[in-house]
């Protein structure tokens, strides 16, 4: 036991970090699940993030009523850019989102609210292992029983075919806006932890890259069920930590995984395939 | 039931529908039959909601349903499966049949997050008549299967049960029996007649293999270039020369002038089997095309001639078997290096490069050649090809139907191909280019290139041919000298049953 | 006057470096459909390999202007061996290869740290061509005019490229039908290669130029800011389309010098991105794009 | 397969601190500097300045000290795990950094919590001692420098009307801006007009045009080196004539080396100069040229320091390394705030009560033949 607290102790700003990775992975899972592609989650991640830290900070309010205000407002903005996710498809569509993410980042530089580019700071330290982690069991929980479910169904409809889906009845429109509005709800959540354990949040959270790092986290870890995303941000948090030794090459390494996994293991490191695979090597 | 009345669909210049009124009575199993591209997918998918009808109205009980959105139609009872085969394949197939059930199901975010026990009933419920629908269509023991590794009957009886779950009043078939052999066609004709005497559904279905047709239909509709060209008992249909014209084709007002082929062989194919996915399409196929030689194959849809084509010019690799042009073996080769060996392969409708100008497409026809003749070459097909000529700076997907027809020909004839290969080259074209393009084919021959002809026009290819295959169902069925198949019961039933 | 006139020029001059970047990413949009977002990293290495060749070793601008071709072009070879043709290979979607794009620019401008540094870099004063000429009150740079006509001549050469060539004819035919292409005998894989060839090292002139323009500018990171340009450049000219990109690049570059101009310095931004977000869902294809024949 | 590759990776990231943790009898101090990105710009000189102030130390032998490097990149997640794992893993006496301010307020509460005394050298924007009763830092706030570079611009230029240009995405050039503009308010000199620019840009012309249309009598710019640099050349290549008054960022010599002749008459106020008349700084310039083979710039300066005051406190504690890490901490920090009238690079410093550097002489320097030279007022 004490290991453990020395070892969570030694750790836990990275186990928080690998927490609210998973939970923005799974942001970016869901409308990859009704087979929308995102690049905007950063910043409703950020979005989410201001909202919960002005709350908490400047009008003390208690972190849960200011995390559901933040999965709120990030839910309206995700909402507003699903609407034309009705009408962009596959890169149009991620290009659209990757350009409202620089919409946000560039007002949050020069929004008084928000701070300008050194961000709001001296957040409360609200959130900790129990806040982040049972946060992420009930994203998990949300995801087994969505992809158990009729909704979860006709995302994974809409995902594969959406022409036959319309054949079964299924409303596309209506379920895409859904998948979005879930996504700016978890990356609410997501951003809004994250700033209250790292006491700052800068406009660099809505960043393309930031995007990016996030969608990496999913399509690393696979995304055919809701494991995969999970999987992919712990790991692909950890990893620089891991690789810290070889501090210069750490970029280089990232890029390479990156690419090996894509190449190599098409539905991420937690298929399944991937580990039957392995065990029979031994 | 259903009720369609003067409808018209056109693409651009096309006419797809012109027209059409059918009338789909309570309980009947409707056949809607015609040659490829006669507008009966077009037909399905304006009643479906796919697509909104340039004129005309669709009634479904009474009520009328013109461009409607497909999701609210499937809600209203009319249910179909898609002649390309559109399961969600990475799905379980008992997964595709609980999608189905979606319109009848009720259960929000909400229940499922609860796990209400609305939920909870439904989810069990669902699967319960999934089971049901995937025992009745002969899928039992199949559901944990990812749809898209099913064997393609499979898959056809699955898209069947998929559809069933929305528990339509009216279910619209789109080409059931495509790719099945005869023994699952059997099966599937029994189940269609359950589901219309058990399940008191109402049938409307698109077929090209007459032995179902002329097996289950009630009555039959006869589309061609969109228009309704017959309508009524199988019998009189069957008997309809305007059907048998649309079928078989017109005979030719002169006679080919066929010089008898018998120069050595410059295709050998041989015991060829290859095939998409799990199952195989081609069951051990051999044939042979010779110098000087036009060889027609024909056979109804789904028999497998594209695939051989296409196995045959490597965009699919062969499983087993040997391809030979000359004494290459080229099995199993690249494409472009088929091509370069002088293989020239024209698709199945057209495929000319839209964006590309016709002169462009020619060009790029030649792009496996390296020699100096290339102007010389451009110049003597546009002798060939005067309309070609006059258009060759405009953009090829502004021509007409016939004239890109002529220019994929064109095209291929650009690579001087040792072999060229027709697929389906009359295709949905109105009579007069169909002559004009069986007298390219025989101008091609005499030219010295042999030709390999696929044809759904069995009339006008024998006629042309010197040499013929019957493939069904996978299988050379029988293969003679033109003149003496044209005369065969065989063919007559490998179209018409 | 004289300033609107000053910003015009800047405006044009900006974008003509947008161009520059876009006219890379619509090549291999148009033929592979896919955004290459190891782009603006080929970009930072040609002009870091320019900047070796000037300065380290002193070569003449030609030369240099050779060399970069050359080694970036290499490079585009390689990009496309090591993270396209894989999931070419195996069908992969678009997302597939973005992502192993993104990871091959984290490899470039990682490596490209350790081979140059971080410090800007700047070339040599003699190498660049430093003549202005003024006119009521308005300068521009001989090196301005440089690169706004290399811009143009590049488009022009690249239309005659695919317009008239057996091998431009080829490229466009592998993007508007792969399957097509190849029953006409042309080698998918090699078309794509050479595509990657051509605008990596079209990418690593561009570095180039925009090392010379900026002066002590050149630097691993320097495709960044200009990587997000380029995409909503093409985006606004639709995507696959060369003009277009040039078209959008110069619209975005002087849109964005009269915001600060007349609207605000500091939503620059905000406002070039919010005008991309809606040009995208009013007009989903861009402002001068039509529908793709393959998309959708 | 990427993961059996990743997993041994994590056990020795795991195992690894332990070995690490047993330094022997020296005082393990922690340096938070960011190497990869862009921040490398930065970071490089200021390790440079540190790993040279404690080689120098250890060598004199008055103290051991155990310095550990480690790269926090640009972004705040990277400078928390570095602060967490100095903290928790190698269980330093004292932690030197972060680079940026941002960093700092995101990874110097951990430091508090756990009462381990912070040494910020290059985090200038206002608030980050009262982050927490253990954070100092040596790097003098722009407000410390500005208001003297402003006096002596205005009497030497007589300036009455000017353009204030500031890089808006960067902490460190803001906080800088708002001194400008109060100082400007304060000498009753007119702003003519402000524009942004965002770290990263390269063109800067739109500004410029705008900056030059409102002719002022000399454009006061608060941004980073390389911005700066590509802002004077192209300032020049407009035909902007007017001398440029820089902040804290421009004080780099790398500046004169890229803009060379359109560095002429640039003015910066600066914490330091490399003519700062010091025994402290001769030793250190000479040092750093000869071990790095380039200039110093303002952050080697400040880093180097830092290092030596961190260096004193530890002798002042007298402490060996093998008291109890707490005691150790705590020693540090208490002694922190007996520094005064300490000998640096950066001139003679102390440690105010409120844990901010007090030093006593900030300076103005102007370009003048390629070269910083101290610029006295008139």
């Amino acid at each position: 036991m004490s290991a453990l607290a020395a070892l969570y102790a030694g750790y836990s700003s990275l186990i928080l970090l690998a927490g609210v990775a998973a939970l923005l992975a799974l942001s970016v899972y869901v409308t990859l699940m009704a087979g929308q592609l995102s690049l905007g989650n950063a910043a409703l991640a950020a979005i989410g993030g201001y909202t919960a830290a002005i709350l908490t900070r400047d009008h003390h309010v208690p972190l849960w009523p200011a995390v559901l205000a933040a999965a709120a407002v990030a839910t309206a903005a995700a909402v507003a850019i699903g609407i034309p996710a009705l009408r962009l498809r596959g890169i149009y569509l991620a290009l659209a989102t990757l350009a409202f993410g620089e919409v946000v980042r560039a007002a949050a530089l020069n929004l008084k609210i928000t701070g300008g580019a050194l961000g709001l700071i001296n957040i409360p330290p609200l959130a900790g292992f129990w806040q982040v982690y049972g946060a992420l069991a009930g994203a998990a929980l949300f995801f087994y029983r969505l992809e158990r479910s009729r909704v979860g169904r006709a995302f994974a409809a809409i995902r594969e075919d959406e022409a036959a889906a319309r054949a079964m009845g299924i409303k596309v429109t209506h379920y895409k806006v859904l998948a979005f509005a879930i996504a700016g709800g978890l990356a609410g959540v997501a951003g809004a932890l994250a700033a209250h354990f790292a006491y700052v949040i800068t406009p660099a959270q809505a960043s393309f890259t930031e995007a990016v790092n996030i969608l990496t986290f999913a399509v690393v870890g696979g995304t055919s069920t809701f494991v995969g995303p999970m999987a992919g941000g712990v790991l692909l948090t950890v990893l620089p930590e891991a690789l810290r030794g070889l501090r210069e090459e750490r970029l280089l390494l990232d890029g390479a995984i990156l690419m090996a996994v894509t190449i190599y293991c098409p539905n991420g490191i937690s298929d399944p395939r991937l580990w039957r695979w392995r065990r029979a090597r031994r | 039931m259903l009720a369609v009345e003067r409808l018209s669909r056109h693409f651009g210049g096309l006419r797809a529908l012109e027209d059409v009124s059918l009338a789909v009575r309570d309980g009947e199993i409707l056949g809607l039959i015609g040659p490829n591209g006669a507008g009966k997918t077009t037909l399905f998918n304006v009643v479906t909601g796919f697509l909104r009808p340039t004129a005309g109205r669709v009634r479904f009980r009474g009520e009328e349903i013109t461009g409607w959105p497909a999701e609210r139609v499937t809600a209203r009872g009319i249910a179909r499966t898609f002649q390309n085969i559109r399961l969600f394949r990475e799905m379980p197939a008992v997964e595709n049949v609980v999608v189905g059930e979606h319109v009848r199901t009720r259960a929000t975010l909400l229940d499922a997050l609860a796990h209400t026990r609305t939920h909870r009933a439904e989810e069990s419920a669902g699967r319960e008549r999934a089971r049901a629908l995937l025992a009745l269509v002969g899928l039992a023991g199949r559901e944990t299967t990812p749809a898209g590794a099913l064997a393609y009957g499979d898959q056809r009886r699955l898209e069947i049960a998929r559809a069933l779950a929305t528990r339509p009043a009216l279910l619209l078939l789109d080409e059931p029996a495509a790719g099945m052999n005869a023994a699952e066609t059997e099966a599937l004709m029994a189940l269609i007649r359950r589901l219309r005497d058990s399940l008191g559904l109402t049938v409307l279905l698109i077929e090209h293999d007459m032995r179902l047709v002329m097996g289950v239909c009630d009555r039959v509709a006869v589309l061609n270039f969109g228009r309704k060209i017959a309508e009524g008992s199988r019998e009189e249909v069957r008997r309809d020369p305007a059907v048998i014209d649309a079928y078989l084709g017109r005979r030719a007002e002169r006679r080919a002038p066929a010089a008898q082929g018998a120069g050595d062989v410059v295709l050998a194919v041989e015991d060829l089997r290859a095939g998409y996915g799990r199952g195989d399409v081609l069951h051990g196929v051999s044939l042979e095309v010779r110098a000087g030689q036009i060889a027609t194959l024909i056979g109804a849809n789904g028999a497998g001639k594209s695939t051989l084509l296409r196995t045959i010019s490597g965009l699919l690799r062969p499983r087993t078997g040997q391809i030979r042009l000359g004494q290459v073996a080229i099995g199993g080769a690249a494409p472009d290096r088929i091509v370069g060996l002088g293989v020239a392969h024209v698709p199945e409708g057209r495929q000319i490069l839209a964006r590309l100008t016709v002169e462009e497409n020619l060009r790029a026809g030649a792009y496996a050649r390296r020699d100096r003749n290339i102007e010389h070459d451009l110049a003597a097909l546009g002798e060939r090809f005067p309309v070609l000529r006059e258009r060759r700076a405009q953009p090829a997907g502004t021509l007409s139907g016939g004239e890109q027809q002529m220019l994929a020909i064109a095209r291929g004839l650009m690579a001087r191909p040792r072999l060229l290969m027709l697929d389906e080259p009359s295709l949905g074209l109105a009579p007069q280019f169909v002559d004009r393009v069986f007298e390219v084919v025989l101008g091609v021959q005499a030219g010295g290139v042999p030709v390999l002809l696929v044809e759904q026009n069995a009339q006008r290819a024998l006629e042309t041919a010197h040499w013929g295959y019957v493939l069904e169902s996978g299988r050379i069925a029988t293969q003679g000298a033109a003149m003496r198949l044209l005369g065969d019961a065989a063919v007559q039933r490998a179209y018409l049953g | 006057m004289t300033v609107f006139l000053q910003q015009l020029v800047n405006g044009i001059s900006l974008g003509s470096v947008y161009a520059l970047f876009a006219v890379g990413f619509t090549l291999v949009f148009g033929v592979l459909e896919i955004v290459n977002l190891a782009h603006p990293a080929v970009l930072a290495v040609g002009a870091l390999v320019a900047y070796t060749l000037l300065s380290t070793l002193g070569v003449g601008l030609p030369l240099a202007i050779a060399g970069t071709l050359l080694a970036t072009g290499l490079l585009g070879l390689a990009l496309d061996a090591a993270a396209f043709r894989p999931l070419r290979a195996r069908r992969a979607g678009p997302l597939a290869s973005l992502i192993t794009s993104i990871g091959a620019a984290l490899i470039l401008v990682s490596a490209a740290q350790r081979v140059w540094g971080t410090e800007p870099l700047g070339y040599p004063p003699g190498i660049v061509p430093l003549r202005f000429f003024s006119a009521g009150g308005v300068t521009i740079s001989l090196l301005q005019i440089v690169i706004l006509g290399t811009v143009m001549v590049l488009v022009v050469a690249l239309r005659l490229l695919m317009t008239r060539t057996r091998v431009g004819i080829a490229i466009r035919a592998v993007a508007e039908n792969p399957e097509t292409a190849s029953l006409l005998g042309v080698p998918f894989n090699r078309v794509v290669a050479f595509t990657l060839f051509l605008t990596s090292a079209l990418g690593g002139v561009a570095g180039l130029l925009v090392g010379m323009l900026f002066q002590g500018s050149v630097s691993p990171f320097m495709g960044d800011t200009y990587g997000l340009k380029g995409l909503a450049a093409i985006i606004l000219g639709g995507m696959g389309d060369i003009t277009g990109a040039m078209l959008g690049g110069l619209a975005i570059g002087v849109g964005e010098v009269m915001i600060v101009q007349y609207l605000s310095s500091s939503y620059r931004d905000a406002v070039a991105f919010g005008l991309l977000f809606l040009v995208l869902v009013i007009r989903p294809t861009g402002l001068l794009g039509q529908q793709r024949s393959r998309e959708a | 397969m990427a993961k059996r590759l990743l997993i041994p990776m994590l056990l020795i990231a795991l195992v690894a601190p332990a070995a690490w943790g047993a330094a022997g009898a020296t005082v393990t101090v922690g340096l938070a500097v960011g190497m990869t990105g862009d921040i490398a710009v930065y970071g490089t000189p200021i390790r440079n300045g540190m790993e040279l102030a404690f080689k120098r130390i250890n060598d004199k032998g008055s103290v051991h000290i155990n310095p550990i490097l480690e790269d926090t990149g640009g972004g705040r997640d990277g400078a928390i795990n570095v602060f967490q794992k100095f903290i928790e893993r190698d269980r330093v006496a004292a932690i030197l950094g972060p680079v940026l301010s941002s960093q700092a307020f995101a990874s110097d509460p951990l430091a508090v919590k756990a009462g381990v005394p912070v040494v910020g050298v290059s985090n200038t924007a206002s608030g980050i001692p009262q982050i927490g009763p253990t954070v100092f830092r040596v790097s003098a706030p722009e407000a410390v420098q500005i208001p003297k570079s402003v006096a002596v611009a205005k009497k030497v230029l007589h300036l009455t009307r000017v353009v204030v240009m500031y890089d808006n995405a960067d902490d460190f050039t803001i906080s800088g801006y708002k001194t400008f503009v109060d100082e400007l308010k304060k000498n009753e000199v007119q702003i003519a007009d402000t524009i942004t620019f965002a770290r990263g840009d390269s063109d800067f012309s739109a500004q410029l045009t705008r900056a030059k249309a409102a002719n002022p009598q000399a454009i006061v710019v608060s941004a980073l080196a390389r911005e700066g640099t590509l802002l004077l050349i192209q300032g020049r290549n407009l035909g902007i004539t007017v001398p440029f008054v820089g902040g804290n960022g421009f004080n780099d010599t790398n500046i004169i080396k890229r803009a060379g002749a359109a560095a002429e008459g640039l003015i910066v106020g600066t914490a330091w100069v490399p003519s700062v008349p010091s025994a402290a700084n001769l030793a250190f310039y000479d040092a750093y040229r000869q071990a790095y083979k380039q200039e110093p710039n303002q952050f080697a300066a400040q880093a180097y320091t830092g290092a030596q005051v961190v260096a004193e406190a530890i002798r002042r504690a007298g402490l060996t390394g093998t008291e109890p890490i707490q005691v150790q901490r705590e020693k540090i920090v208490a002694a922190l705030y007996t520094i005064k009238n300490f000998e640096t690079p950066l001139g003679r410093i102390g440690i105010t009560r409120d844990r901010d550097v007090d030093q006593q002489r900030t300076y103005v320097a102007m370009v003048r033949n390629g070269r910083f030279v101290e610029l006295e007022a008139p």
